[in-house]
This record gives C-alpha cells, structure tokens and sequence, in this order.
C-alpha cells in the first residue's frame, strides 16, 4: 500500500486516497471550438508513461483535496506531491535516478 | 513404543508434561514444546505424507517452515480440519488430531503409489503432449482424473466459525526474524528508544542459537544469552515481541504484511480469542534477520523418509530432545554438518560415516569429528539411498579426480543426513524489489543495494559466524534507528567463544552419478515430484529460461514455494544449459513467504460487517411494518409492504393503486443530497448539470441532468434553489458519493477560482415522499400554518416551514406523476416525522410504498431511472430528455462529446414504450427486440427491454425499451423472442398514464 | 515438429525422453522479415500462428523482450466466456471460444481447456437485470447463457453461499456452460511451437526500442536491444507496454496501464466444480486441475508497470471469497502477483490498423484478454495480412474514440473479465 | 440505528456523545480566519488541529474546510456571530447537526481497537490530543479526534455508526488476546 504526502495532512496510507489520472491535461476553454481529433486527445489519449508521471490524487477520506503527484511508474516511488494548480516540478537527474531506483 | 527416540536432558522440551495426540487416528505421546513431527520422530515415525504426483511416501525433511513433504490436516470436522499444515510447525497440544494427506486407503498403502511405476510416461509436461483425444474426452475422463489424483488436502466443507483480528501498526523499525541477527539488531534499535516490532514465525525466539548447544555469548550458553535479550526487550516499552507471528509481505513503501497465530497451538483457546491477526506494519525502517535455509542434495531416492536436512536433526535434537535415527549416514558438502555429527555422536546416535563431497575438508570441525572418531570419507558422494517407507540403507561412492564417480560401497542406515550449503532467505528482500547479487565466494544469491529503506542482517545476506552476526545485527538495528530519526546510540556487542564457521561449502545441482541412471528419480522439488531428469527434460525441450523452466516442471511451485528446491534446480539448470548459475537466474519471489489463512484477510469484514449496512431513520418502522427490503448501493431499502400472504405482485398492485387514488408514503432518505453553496452556484451548477440553471427562481425545483464528458447520463435528480447562493441537489441513492466526487473534481482541477463549496447533506434530511391525490390533505394541518395550496406551492417549488415544529425542507415534487411532496427533516425527527404523517394519513387510507411501487409508477409515467433505462452509453436524448438540455449554454460537462457524429446518429437507441398485445403479458426485463421473428440466429437485435411491470392503475401491462431509431417507430410492431416463443409488441411513446400532467398540477 | 500422442510419450519413455527436441527454435534475429510482431505472449504468438497457418506468410519473428509469455498470459487467471453484452464484442468473444474448442488438436498441444461452465451471480435487483439482458442478449446471437435461480446455482456450484442472511445474498446466476479455464502457459507454448515448425522465428530477450519510418511515414522496421529489424509491416500486441511501443511511432493511445492482482491457494482435492464471478462483490474464482483455487483480486487504481500492488486489494478479494465460500476462510494464500494490464475507457480492446501505414496494433485487452487468445490473433492475422479488418474486429478501431462510438462493455455491465 | 449507543469491554467503553449543533464552514483559509475571530477563536485551527471557546470547537479537516460543533446552548449566538462576521465574503455554511452522530471512546483499548479500523497511525506522539482528522475507518469515513490520552470523539455519518461500533467492539475484543 503507497504511502502519500497529501501536501495538507501530511503521509497517509493509499487508502485514504482516490487516483485521478494523468495531471496538466487542462480542459479546453472552450470545448466547443475543438476539433473531434483535439476533443479526443484532452478526453481519452494518455501517455500512459512507463516512468515518470504527473498524476492527480484526491485526498477523499481526508481533507478531501486534489493534489499533484510526481511518481515514478516502474517503481513506484513518489518524487514529490504537489498542489493543484502548481507547474510540474522541474527536477534533476539524482532526484530522477533515485525515483527510478 | 512411547518415545523410544527421545533423549533425556536435551532439549527444550518439558519432559514433565507428556501430550497426547493421535496421527491418522493412533495414538501417540510427545511432549509439550514438541511439534507434531519431533513427537512423531521421537516415536520413531517418519512417515508423515505422500508426493503430490507419484504418492511417494514421505517423512519430515526439515524441521521449520520450508518442510514440503510432511503436510498434514489438523482438526476435526467439516468445519475446523485445516488441510496441508506443516508437521514441522504445529505446535503439540493436548487432544491434537493429524492425519495424513494425498493417500488412499492409508498413508502406509496408497493406490496412488502406482503412478511410481508409471513414472516413465509422466515426466515433466506430459499432460501437454496427451490426452487430446478422443476429443470429447478431455472434459468427462481425463480430466477428472488428473483433478481427483491432484490437489493435497481436503477443503473444509463447512463454514470456519473462527474469527481473525486486523491491526494496522506503525513503528520506527520492524525486525523480522528473530535469530541472533534480529535479536540483536531489535536491542539496539529499542535501546534507541526506537518504536520496534520484532516477529519471528516460530513459538520461541532465538532461532538458530536454540539448537546451539556449543556456541557461548560471553561465557554463557547461547539459549541464556536469548533470556538475557528477551528479558531486556520485555522491559523496554517501545519493542513489541512477535511470536508466531510471520512476516509474509513487503509491500510498496514499508508496509510490511505479518500474520500472528494465536490459538493454533493451544487445546483449549479463551473464549472469544481470535485465530489469527493480520498485521498491516509500516516502518520506518526495516531489519531483515530471517536467517538461511539448508539445501538438500539432489540425489536417487534423496525423498525416502529418513532422509533429512543435517541441520533438522540438529534441531530435533537440540531443541526437541529427539533423535531421529539410530545409525546414521551424512552427506556434506559444508563443515556444519559435523557439528550435527557430533551433536549426534554426543547424544549416543552412531553417525556411521560422513562423506564429504569436497575432496580434502579441513577445519577445526572437521579435525574434531575426527577426533571423535568418526569415519570421514572425503571426495565421497551418495549414489542412492534404499528403502520404501523408511531409508534402510544407502550407497556412497568416490568421487574420482576425473569428476567420475567411483564404485558404491552399501552402508546400513536409518538416518541420512544431507547438506548442501545455506541458502540465504532473501525473500522478504526480493519482495522488496531489492536486487539480488551473486557472491561469487558463497556461490548464492545474497542482497544488492535495496530499494526500500531497508537492511538485511545475519545469515540472510551470507553473513554465518556467529560473532560477525551479532555484530551484524547490531550495527544493523544501530543503523535502522539512527536512520528513522533517533539519537544514535552505541551498537551493542558481545563476545563469542566457539566459532564454528558455517556455510562456506556448499552444493549446488544434481549430484553426479554413476551409469545413465534412466529409471533414477532424484527430487527436486520434493513435494510436486520434480526430479532432475524433468528440469533437463524442461531444457532438452528448449525452456531455456528458469522461468519456463519452473513453469514447465513446476519446480518451486509447492506450498514451500521452492525454499527447498529452487537453488538446486537452478544448479541443474545452468548445468543443462550450460551457462553458469547467475546467467541463469532467479525465479520471482512473491508474498506470502509463507501460506496465509484467507480468513485472516477477511478478519471482520463478514456477515453485518463485511460492508456497511446503511439503515434510513425510518427502517426500523419499515421493518416493524413488515417490509421486504432490497440492496440498493450499501443502502437497504424497503421494497413493497405485503399484507398478510400477499407476493411482491400482489403487494406492489395494491400500493399502485392506493397511491393513485388516494395517497401513499414512501421512504426517500437515501437520496444523495449535495448543498451547493457560494456566490458561484449557480455558474457552477449551469457548468455541471446539462440544464440551465440561471433563471431558476428562489424557492422553485428543476429536474437536473448530468452528463459525464463523454455524454453519456451520469446521474439525475431534482434541485430546489434554496436562496441566490444556495441550491439543494439530489442525486440517486447509488450516484452520490460518485456525483460529490466528480463536482470536486471539476471545482477543485478546472474552476478552482468559483467560490462555491459543496456539502454532501444525505444524511442530514430524511425524505418522506407523499404522493397522490389526498396527499395535500393530509399534509396541510401537519405544516404549522405553512400555505401548500396549488397557488402558493405550485409544482416543482419549495418551501422552508416547520412540521409539527421540526424544521423542514418542503418539495412540491412527484416522481409518481400524481400530486407530491418530499418532505425533508432532520434525520433525527424523520421517523417522528413518519409516524405524524401516517396517524395523520388513516382517515385517507395512507399506504405505505416501497421501491417496487416507486418503479411501477414512475414508468406509468415514462420517467427514467439512471442505470435502468441509461446504462452509460445513453445520451440525455437516447433517454428521451433532450428537453433537459439547454441550447443556450455555451458549454457544460459533456456538451462536446453530444456533439459527435455518432451522438447524433438517427439510429441511436432511443427510449420508447411498448404494450404487448396481452394485456397481462409482461415482458421480461432484459428481453432483446427484433423487427423480423423469423430471422435466423444471429438475430439483429434493435434493443432491449429496460422496465417492464404489469400496471394496476392500467390494468395491463406496460414496458420501457431502449430501441435503435426507436422514437420513429411508434407505432411499428416489434418482436421479443423468447425462449420457445416470440412475443409481439407495439411501440409507443414512453408515458402511458396522465400524459399531459394534468394530475401534477392540481 | 515431433508429434504429440500418448503413443510418441510411451516411446520416448523407452529412451528416457532423452529424444525429445526443442518445442520452439529460439533464435537469433535475422537482419529483415516481412512482417515483425512485437510481443510474444498469447495474442503475438497466435498472430503469428495464424499468418503462417491461414495466410501462408512465413518470414515473420514474434519479438519479445523478456521470457517467452511472461507477461499477462503467464499470470492470468485463465477465465474463459463470451456472453459479452454488445453484438460487436459477443462476436468477437464467440469467434475466439470457437476457436478454444478445438485448439488442442489443431495444435497438437493439450491445452486443456476445460469448459466447467462460468457462473456469474447476481447480489441485487439491478445485477439481475443486467444478467438476463445478457442472457437474451446471447441466446439471439447463438450463444449459450442461461439464468439460474439461486438454488440451481447452489446445484452446479455447491460451495456457494445462497443463504438469505449474507450481507449481499445471491438472488441468481447467469450460467455459460461453453465457458472455463485453460492451461495459460501450454496456449502460448502450443502456438509458439506450431508456428516455430512454420518457419516462423521466435527471438526471446530482444525489447523493441525504436520503430524505423521511411519517407513517406511508413513503417520500414524495428530497432531492438539486439539491433535493427527491417520489416515491411510490423503488428504491436505488447499488452501492458502497449502505450510505450506504440509512443515510439509517435501514436499515443486511450489506454492506462493498471496493475492487476491475482492469487492461488494452497493445492486442495476438487472442491470447486465451476468458475464463479461476482462483479458486485468482486470474486473470480475456479480450481485449477493441481488442485490451487485460483482467485482474480482487484486492479491497483495508479499507472504502474512494477506487476505488482497492495495487499489490500487481494485482501478485499478475499473477503468477498470468504463470504460467498465461508468454508474457503480456513484455505491459505499461496502465491500472489500483479500482472500490468492496459485499459481503454470503454473497456474494450483495440485490433486494427493504425494512422501510421504498416504498422498495427492489438491492444485494450486489459483484465480480459486471455479468452481472446486465439480469437484475437486470428483476425489479427487477418488485419495485417489484409491491411483491413475482419467485420468482426471492425469495430475495434482506436477512431472509435474520436467518433463517440465505443463498444462500452463496462458501463453496461461493470464487469471485465 | 437507535438513538443512542452503549458498548463496554474491559478496557474499552463506547458511548453517544453529548448533543451538539454541528456546522461544515468552507471557505478560503483567510476566510476561515475571520470566520474564527467572528466565533471568539483567536485564528482557524491549523490542519487537523482543533481549537475551542466559548460554546465552539472547531476542527480543521481541509484546508478550506471547518467542522463546527457548537454547544446547543450558545448556538444561536455564535451562529449570528458568524453570520455577521461572514456576511459579505464568500463562504459556505451547512448545518449537519443530523448528518452525522458522535461517538466518545475510551479506556486504555482504545488505541489498538482505532488501528484495527484505520491505517493512521494513533498513538500518542504520532497523534497528539486535540488532534482531529477525517480517515477511513474500516470502509466507511469518519472523524477521529483525540480528545484526551485514551479517549477520542469520533463523528461519523448517522448510518454508519453501526458498522463502526460493530468493528470497534470486535477490534476492541481482540485487543484484549
Ligand atoms: C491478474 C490477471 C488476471 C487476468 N485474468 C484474466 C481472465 O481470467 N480472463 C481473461 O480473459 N483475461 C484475463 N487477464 C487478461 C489477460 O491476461 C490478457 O489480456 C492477455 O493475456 C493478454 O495477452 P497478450 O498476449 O496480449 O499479452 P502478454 O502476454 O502480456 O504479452 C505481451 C508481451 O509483449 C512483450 N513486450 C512488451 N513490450 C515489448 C517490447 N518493447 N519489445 C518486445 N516485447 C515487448 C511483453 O514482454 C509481453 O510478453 C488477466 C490479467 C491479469 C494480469
Ligand atoms: N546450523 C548451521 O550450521 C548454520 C548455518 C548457517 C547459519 N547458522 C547460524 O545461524 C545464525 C544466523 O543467525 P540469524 O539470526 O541470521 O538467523 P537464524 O536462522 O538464527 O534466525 C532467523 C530467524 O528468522 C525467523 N524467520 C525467518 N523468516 C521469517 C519471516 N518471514 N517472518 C518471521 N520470522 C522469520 C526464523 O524463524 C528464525 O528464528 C548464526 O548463528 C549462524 O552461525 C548456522
Ligand atoms: C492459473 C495460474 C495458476 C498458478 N498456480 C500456481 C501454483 O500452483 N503455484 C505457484 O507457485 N504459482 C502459481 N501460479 C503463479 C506463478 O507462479 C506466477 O506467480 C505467475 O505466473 C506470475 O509470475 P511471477 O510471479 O513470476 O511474476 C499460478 C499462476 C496462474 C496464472
Ligand atoms: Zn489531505
């Protein structure tokens, strides 16, 4: 069972928590003036990275927030969590070494 | 014969506490402290189980977890007999009941044992090169033979009423095994002050040092030593001492699994006392100290009983008081084999002769066996071991400088011992994700560089003289806690006088042989029947990978998951491929380490408890009336209310009715209910729901329609503006933790700047539904003088009042189609609530209705049910409310994806009604729809059937359909074909009863 | 390819079965091929099988980058049916069990699927009207679904629980009598085997890393751990890594790749005669012919390719298998794993021709693609041969997506398996 | 359920606890800041920490989110407190007075009946008094606080408290062994 750094309540067990999928993939402004193609892409085609990966996590029996998450996906290991609405999280090489350890 | 193996003095046993227990129905004496299989031995019984394939006969090879011949069922009855127990783990009690597994009519006469002869035509795989034909055969012959001769022991047949207890822990170092590595790294780490857990899956820590009988710890007998620790740990409050107690799983960051037996050693358990507890452990850090396992050697009847691990009959001995032979013969390619000698030799046993496969051993110990004068035959290896159900004698033979194998001299014996080095227990480790590498000096596997925040001690990474152990374990349990974060402390040390130096030989493979040897079966894998022969079998047949290898003998696939057999069949292996053992590999390690009861995942997740059971604030007066109740989500709901002997049917016809002529009351508590409060509401709403929400006016109801971004309908429900900042949404009683967490979602991820805050408020309000013509007159006195005339509370409006002084949310709402409302209260007054309204109702014949009756009625009327008539691929315009949809809004969840071709397509299932041509045919909810019944199968169905209900009100029956172009068919005659018969049906439109409202407004 | 027979076993007995000889050549790659597979488990295996056996095709290479099978078709839990809801997947599912039932022979390899039957039970009102629109939704398509009242289903599978007082109590069952198990491990080994004697080359420990474009987009190849591989077409069945392979021809997928659990008990004498689902409660269980209880336990919710999870969700599992056989609580865990499955929104897969010419993909089987084995690679086969789909795969297109016509199994029936 | 509960084992007493009006306050932290100051608290509670005055105990459960439990008696003042304090910033205020029932444990089982239901850690340096979380317990949620070395309040939705008190009286059973 992960453990996981809400960024408000600190390390918590997996359960607490709901996965919501690949993070930074905004909703169109204006969906409307998407092609079907474009519709798609923001709807269902995911990277689906074997590495690392910006995720969404909902703390939903905790302090009930949304928050980001860097992890790497052949190990499992977290990098660093983050809030929502933050960029993703630049990071060096050894952060990125270690995350793959 | 009553113990005739046991010897005085030795041993941990208490030899003042004899312990009766009875193995397939005899009756046997141990002694408590004893297991099932040194109490056997003691009475010199060594048949303990048969193979898995050839019904070999069997005795206990080891004296611990990895044992894979001596499998046992423990218990009696139906319920309690526990099939494929190690013999080496159960622990005596009082009464105990074993019996032997795998053999019929008795462990001594198998039938099975036939299959040892027909081991030429079984080898490795040959179920994949046979039994195809005939054709038909596979499933009524074959089949069930190779069922019924498989398998071990026997399921229970009856229901376990043992219960398990769960226990999540955290602490700052988790110790596993407690040998003199985790004793000693648990005293440092909890002198530390470190929380520590130390586990050991035996009775008794102390490990190895509790068959040590030579080693002493500064100046004192090792078991003292294990007091001293012991005794300290007890007194330090923040180390918890496990026994009996496996740690079996190391999951993703530091949780590490432990299952503790509680009751299975004890004749008469405390009333009430779990079975098993299931340790969830999340350490900080974690010290492995689980110690290294013997390896037998692989060589023509190695499997007979008698036939053991050197380092078990130490243990019987040393730690049981029980010799296991008379005459016996060992085999060694390491020195601690002869500290096993000359226990043995010490005990009075005659240890006949040691070979030794290495060609000149050399050692103190060696020196000191043959000082003992005991026979040493160096460069010696065993061709053969003879005998049935007992070895009686075996072959030993040179091992010749040109790597051949000299001629066999016979040696009588009923003990051969057997040594081929330690393996180190990397398992945990491995679970770990933590690699493995192959130290080229010990010639095994022992662990690299972790990847979890974790360390290995002792001899499960290949550390084996006792000293360095110790030190090893100290500077392990040092580190952990320093590591975790606390002050760090002063490693203890010890000083250890006698030395042996185990585990620096070490045997790996097959051993070598004289002649071709082609009828030879030298085991494996023990319990599954795997011989040599079947791994080069595997390799000759091109499975070059061990994986394949495991795969295609299922080597290392037995309840000891290889601990005895994998290292050597991965020895075999290379050898056959020719390629050196670590260009081979490792097979996979996986939890448990070892099995884990399923109950004890279970633990109180059963009956009442396996999910919530949730009860509105007017269940108990359902039940008290009588109400059959269904599953709806964890929620029960009351379905109908029978009288007397009345059926579902007849039951729901007279609510029908009732309600449509006079009034009925109905339980809506589930109903999810979400308050949506802040300046932005309404914004938000208008974002989420697919209509427009804007112009509501305070104090009025909408019907809401949600889609997901797919637009496909999510959920529905109806929502009442409470003020200008405030909406109270209802969702369906399954949808709202599902409707709450995507609202947040969108809020939280895409409009984190709409100040609006969403509240769920379910279980705030109980819902009291009252429906039907008569329902204003049975409201309107209760209301404290609120005004709920068609004026002042038109449909689809609200109110906040009072009701009989309780605070209340008043709907004018249906979903019957007749005049109601939904009367929200606090939950704690909604049965008080209930009960006013039902005295207050008598005069009008108020009927109390449940789900059925809701179903019935709102179909009358055409009105959906999400997850009914929508299933997750419909469209609000598939479900027939494309009205619901705003054409104004620039954008809501899901507008896009209406806007796909394929969303618009003209043969879209559509929602439609259908009436049979009987009126008291109804049709089978799930019936398929065709237009041509004489078509040929496969049919080209046109949709399905979603509700179906005989309906009182119409006297007939009536049906709901989703249909492809289905709208534009009203009118057409469609077909039902069902089993024998095909039914036809009329399509029309979906609302059958009141269709221009006229009963809403009144 | 030595035959397989009770005759030829007896024979080689006589010699000490020394005179068996590889089942497949594995083998170094060659520099080109017409037609590469990337994957070898059951569905690359097959597709190779199948281009050989019914398009003639023979310079083809099954490329795999670890042992041979060793992803899903290694730790499936071998659960066959095809009493799928939606006419596009019944057919596909029904293609594929027809092909089940007599793989055996056609092989010549026992793969010993066992049609026990697959009983699917129903806890609450809403479970029994999706299984009977399952039922009818078969019969018209010609395959075999029956519904069982709670107490039949206690007759096919006595250990069930059907007492009222359960906390989910079992209202019914939908029964597919053509459904069970098979050996997972023989199915690509039979294929591998079969289409090896073909000509076909099998190259083990080789991980795709690159796929190779001509000018026009086209695919001209593979770059390998082992070096490039030229190929005119090249056809992607790398289950779990899916998105990754496909990633290297730029082509991103609807596709998450979740790690799925599964667990064995300790081996016990026949007790269990059937395969049972409940999806409510979420239980798969059936017995394997040594005697383990082979149980199918819940998907880790996160992207990850580590194959494996917490131990909650066996766990979870376990408590349902608990309820509904409370005489298994005292049986044992022997062995649990996690095998990297790739799903779709809609839950069904994806075999079909991809924007980038030459190059195909069959993917999306996620928790349910063992039953598909041969199904799948035979059209496939059919798919890259032809460079169009069958009508049965038709449907299972990846511009599904972007025209809102998914083929959504899931939402209609909460069930993968 | 009934309207009050009542479980005792050695070592580990369940009981209702005493009525209180209870409130979910969200909105933005510096909101809840006032919000806090409007209700005699000197600051909002720090993330799942508690504050009390007064007739109030706040409970930080979100960073935007307050769980208000108010003493029948003063709660008609400091909700007009409040209400004056909030009236011009955006904010939410719901009364689940009935949502949800409280639960006191206590006794020196306590500690290991929690950890039978829920994967926080709650011993005593780990999870401090006046500590107060939402968690999952067992399979439903709930609110844990600590309100003194053995004993915390728990408040749960009204129709889960009989799955939570059953889980806790056989945790606490077990406990015992
Ligand atoms: C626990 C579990 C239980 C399941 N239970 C069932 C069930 O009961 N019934 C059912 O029908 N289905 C079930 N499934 C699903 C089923 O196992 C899969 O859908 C099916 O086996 C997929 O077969 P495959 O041949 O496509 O995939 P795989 O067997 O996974 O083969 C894909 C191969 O591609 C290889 N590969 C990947 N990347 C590369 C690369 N770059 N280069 C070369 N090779 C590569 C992989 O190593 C792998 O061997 C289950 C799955 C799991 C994990
Ligand atoms: N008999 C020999 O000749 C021989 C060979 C090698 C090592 N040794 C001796 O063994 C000692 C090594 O000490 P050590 O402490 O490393 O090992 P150990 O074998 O003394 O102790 C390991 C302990 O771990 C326990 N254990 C193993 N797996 C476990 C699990 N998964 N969960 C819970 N408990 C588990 C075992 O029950 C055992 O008590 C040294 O004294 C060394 O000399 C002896
Ligand atoms: C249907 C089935 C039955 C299995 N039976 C056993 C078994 O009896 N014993 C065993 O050790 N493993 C068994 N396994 C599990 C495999 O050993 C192995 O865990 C699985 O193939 C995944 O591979 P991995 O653990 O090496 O990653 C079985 C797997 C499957 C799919
Ligand atoms: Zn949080």
């Amino acid at each position: 069972m992960l453990l996981i750094r809400c960024p408000y309540c600190g390390d918590r067990a997996e359960i607490e928590f709901a996965n919501g999928g690949e993070a930074h993939i905004a909703r169109p402004a204006d969906p409307m003036t998407q092609t079907d193609e474009e519709w798609a892409q923001y709807l269902y085609m995911r990277d689906n990275p074997k590495g690392l990966i910006a995720e969404r996590w909902r703390h939903a029996h905790g302090c009930n927030r949304f928050f980001n998450a860097l992890r790497d996906t052949r190990t499992d290991r977290f990098v660093t969590t983050y809030e929502m609405g933050q960029p993703r999280p630049e990071i060096d090489a050894a952060a990125a070494a270690e995350a793959a350890r | 014969m009553s113990q005739a193996f046991r010897v005085p003095g030795r041993g941990r046993v208490d030899s003042a506490r004899t312990v009766s227990f009875t193995f397939d129905g005899r009756r046997f004496q141990g002694l408590a402290g004893d297991t099932l299989a040194s109490a056997l031995l003691a009475n010199g019984h060594h048949l303990m189980g048969r193979s898995f394939k050839y019904h070999r006969p069997r005795g206990a090879v080891s004296a611990g977890s990895d044992e894979p011949n001596a499998l046992v069922a423990v218990g009696s009855g139906p319920a309690l007999q526990t099939p494929n127990l190690r013999a080496t783990q159960v622990e005596l009690y009082e009464g105990l009941a074993a019996v032997s597994q795998n053999r019929f009519p008795c462990l001594q006469f198998d039938f099975g044992a036939v299959n040892t002869l027909a081991a030429p035509l079984l080898p490795a795989g040959f179920y994949y090169k046979t039994f195809m034909w005939p054709r038909g055969f596979w499933d009524k012959v074959y089949e069930p033979v190779i069922r019924r001769a498989a398998g071990l022991g026997v399921a229970p047949t009856a229901p376990d009423p043992d219960h398990y207890a769960f226990q999540y822990a955290h602490c700052d170092v988790l110790v596993a095994g407690a040998g003199p590595a985790g004793l000693a790294a648990a005293l440092a780490a909890g002198r530390s002050g470190a929380r520590v857990i130390l586990a050991d899956e035996t009775a008794e820590a102390g490990g190895s040092l509790l068959s040590d009988r030579t080693s002493r710890i500064d100046g004192r007998p090792a078991a003292l030593w294990v007091a001293d620790i012991l005794a300290e740990l007890a007194a330090l409050p923040n180390v918890r001492v496990l026994t009996r107690c496996t740690a079996f799983n190391y999951g993703p960051h530091n949780m590490v699994a432990l299952n503790q037996r509680l009751t299975e050693h004890l004749a008469d358990p405390a009333p009430g006392m779990p079975r098993e507890r299931l340790w969830q452990v999340r350490a900080k850090e974690v010290v492995l100290a689980a110690g290294a396992l013997e390896r037998p050697l692989v060589f023509e009847g190695n499997d007979r009983p008698g036939v053991m691990l050197a380092s078990a009959a130490r243990t019987y001995l040393n730690r049981y008081g029980v010799a296991c032979g008379k005459r016996a013969v060992i085999v060694t390619a390491d020195d601690s084999a002869y500290r096993v000698a000359l226990d043995l030799h010490d005990a009075g046993v005659t240890v006949t002769a040691i070979a030794d496969l290495r060609p000149a051993p050399d050692s103190a110990l060696v020196r000191a066996a043959q000082g003992a004068g005991l026979t040493v035959l160096p460069g010696t290896t065993i061709q053969r071991a003879h005998g049935s159900t007992r070895v009686h004698s075996v072959e030993l033979a040179r091992l010749l400088p040109d790597g051949s194998v000299g001629r066999g001299q016979r040696w009588r014996t009923d003990l051969v011992l057997m040594s081929g080095g330690y393996t180190p227990s990397v398992h945990l480790f491995s679970q770990s994700r933590g690699k493995l590498v192959f130290d080229e000096e010990l010639g095994v596997y022992v662990p690299g560089e972790p990847a979890d925040r974790t360390r290995s001690s002792g001899a499960c990474r290949g550390v084996y003289r006792l000293a360095d152990v110790l030190a090893d374990g100290a500077a392990a349990g040092a580190a952990a806690a320093a590591a975790a974060g606390l002050a760090a402390v002063q490693a203890p040390s010890w000083s250890v006088d006698v030395a042996d130096e185990p585990g620096r030989g070490g045997y790996v493979g097959a051993l070598p042989r004289r002649g071709k040897g082609l009828l030879a079966m030298a085991f494996v894998d023990f319990q599954n029947d795997v011989t040599a022969k079947d791994v080069k079998l595997a390799v000759r047949e091109g499975f070059q990978s061990i994986e394949h290898i495991k795969r295609y003998t299922t080597t290392g696939m037995a309840t000891d998951q290889g601990k005895m057999s994998n290292v050597n069949a991965l020895g075999i292996a290379a050898d056959a491929l020719g390629r050196p053992v670590e260009k081979v590999g490792l097979t996979t390690f996986r939890p448990p380490f070892t099995p884990v009861t399923f109950g004890a995942f279970a633990s109180h997740a059963r009956g009442d408890l396996f999910d919530p059971d949730r009860r509105t604030p007017i269940d108990s007066w359902a039940r008290a009336h009588g109400a059959v109740f269904e599953d709806v989500s964890l929620w029960r709901r009351a379905r109908y209310f029978p009288r007397g002997s009345e059926d579902m049917e007849a039951a729901v016809r007279r609510e029908c009715l009732a309600v449509r002529g006079g009034v009925g009351i109905f339980d809506a508590s589930t109903l999810g209910k979400i308050e949506i409060v802040g300046p932005d509401a309404a914004t938000f709403m208008n974002r989420m729901y697919v209509n427009a929400w804007t112009k509501l006016g305070v104090g009025k109801c909408r019907y809401g329609l949600m889609c997901r971004e797919n637009g496909f309908v999510y959920d529905d429900g109806v929502v009442g503006r409470i003020a200008q900042d405030r909406f109270h949404v209802t969702t369906t009683t399954g949808g709202a933790p599902g409707v709450l967490a995507m609202m947040e979602d969108y809020l939280q991820t895409e409009w984190p700047e709409l100040d609006v805050w969403l509240t769920s408020t379910t279980e705030e309000w109980a819902v009291i539904a009252l429906q039907g013509p008569k329902a204003r007159e049975v409201l309107a006195p209760l209301v404290d003088g609120l005004d709920i005339s068609a004026g002042a509370l038109p449909h689809m409006s609200l109110a906040e009042g009072t009701i009989g002084g309780v605070p209340m949310r008043l709907f004018r709402v249906s979903f019957t189609g007749e005049l109601g409302f939904e009367i929200n209260v606090p939950a704690r007054h909604g049965r008080a609530v209930w009960e006013a309204i039902w005295d207050a109702g008598q005069a009008a014949g108020i009927t109390p209705y449940g789900t059925e009756t809701m179903h019935v009625l709102r179909a009358e009327k055409g009105y959906i049910i999400v997850g009914q008539e929508t299933d997750g691929t419909a469209t609000p315009d598939d479900a027939g409310c494309g009205w619901a949809v705003s054409k104004a809004k620039a954008d809501f969840v899901g507008k896009r994806s209406l806007a796909l071709p394929a969303m618009q397509a003209p043969d879209r299932k559509q929602l439609v009604g259908l009436l049979t041509e009987a009126p008291w045919e109804v049709l089978e909810e799930g019936a398929q729809l065709v237009a041509r019944p004489d078509e040929a199968i496969p049919m080209r169905t046109l949709g399905h059937v979603s509700s179906s209900y005989f309906s009182a009100t119409l006297g007939r029956s009536i049906a709901l359909a989703m249909v492809a172009g289905g709208r534009a068919r009203e009118g057409e005659t469609l077909y039902v074909p069902m089993e024998g018969r095909t039914i036809a049906v009329t399509v029309t439109k979906p609302v059958f009863y009141d269709v221009e409202g006229a009963r809403l407004n009144v | 390819m030595q035959k397989f027979s009770a005759l030829s076993l007896a024979r080689q007995a006589l010699g000490g079965h020394l005179g068996w000889t590889p089942q497949w050549r594995s083998v170094a790659p060659k520099p080109a091929y017409d037609i590469v597979i990337v994957g070898g488990g059951g569905h690359g295996l097959g597709t190779a099988y199948y281009l050989a056996k019914q398009h003639g095709l023979r310079n083809i290479a099954v490329i795999e980058r670890g042992w041979l099978a060793g992803g899903n078709t290694a730790r499936n839990t071998t659960i066959i049916r095809s009493n799928y809801l939606f006419d596009e997947s019944s057919s596909y599912y029904e293609h594929s069990l027809k092909l089940w039932e007599n793989l055996s022979q056609e092989l010549n390899y026992n793969v010993m699927f066992s049609q026990r039957g697959c009983l699917m039970v129903a806890h609450t009102v809403h479970d029994v009207q999706v299984f009977k629109r399952h039922v009818h939704a078969n019969r018209l398509n010609g395959i075999d679904n029956e519904w069982l009242s709670a107490e039949e289903a206690k007759e096919f599978c006595p250990p069930l629980n059907i007492s009222p007082n359960i906390r989910y109590p079992v209202l019914g069952a939908s029964l597919q009598r053509r459904a069970g198990t098979a050996r997972h491990d023989a199915v690509a080994w039979g294929f591998a085997r079969a289409a090896s004697d073909m000509g076909v080359d099998i190259i083990e420990n080789c991980e795709v890393t690159g796929i190779l474009r001509g000018p026009g987009g086209e695919v001209r190849g593979v770059e390998t751990t082992r070096g490039t591989i030229r190929a005119g077409k090249v056809g992607v069945s790398a289950a779990g890594h899916s998105s990754v392979v496909m990633g290297m021809a730029g082509i991103r997928l609807p596709l998450q790749s979740n790690p799925l659990q599964a667990l064995v008990s300790e081996p016990v004498k026949p007790a269990f005669p059937t395969i049972v689902m409940s999806n409510t409660i979420h239980a798969y269980i059936s017995q394997s012919d040594k005697g383990e209880m082979v149980i199918g336990a819940g998907t880790d919710s996160y992207v990850s390719y580590t194959q494996r999870g917490g131990l909650h969700i066996p766990a979870h599992t376990l408590e349902a298998i608990c309820e509904l056989f409370p005489m298994f609580r005292r049986l044992r865990m022997l062995r649990s794993w996690g095998g990297i499955t790739d799903n779709t929104p809609d839950r069904s897969p994806i075999t079909a021709k991809t924007p980038v010419p030459g190059l195909y993909v069959n993917c999306g089987w996620g928790t349910g693609g063992f039953k598909a084995t041969p199904g799948a690679a035979n059209l496939f086969a059919w798919t890259i041969a032809k460079n169009e789909p069958h009508p049965i795969n038709a449907p299972f297109t990846i511009e599904r997506f972007r025209d809102g016509v998914m083929i959504d199994e899931a939402a209609a029936a909460a069930v993968a398996h | 359920m009934s309207d009050t509960m009542q479980l005792a084992r050695s070592g580990f007493t369940l009981a209702t606890a005493a009525d209180r009006r209870r409130f979910v306050l969200q909105a933005r932290p510096g909101t809840l800041d006032a919000a806090a100051r409007a209700l005699g608290l000197a600051e909002a509670p720090a993330m799942l920490a508690t504050a009390s005055g007064g007739a109030v105990t706040a409970l930080r459960l979100g960073p935007q989110e307050i769980l208000l439990l108010l003493d029948p008696a003063g709660a008609g003042d400091s909700l007009a407190a409040l209400r004056t304090g909030l009236d011009a910033v955006a904010h939410s205020l719901v009364e689940v007075s009935d949502r949800q029932v409280g639960l006191d444990l206590s006794g020196a089982l306590v500690e290991p009946a929690l950890a039978s239901l829920t994967s926080i850690d709650v011993a005593l340096p780990a999870f401090p008094v006046g500590m107060a979380t939402r968690t999952l317990l067992g399979k439903a949620d709930g609110v844990l606080w600590r309100t003194g070395p053995e004993q915390f309040r728990l408040e749960i939705w009204r129709s889960f408290a009989p799955y939570i008190s059953g889980l806790l009286d056989e945790a606490a059973r077990d406990a015992a062994f």
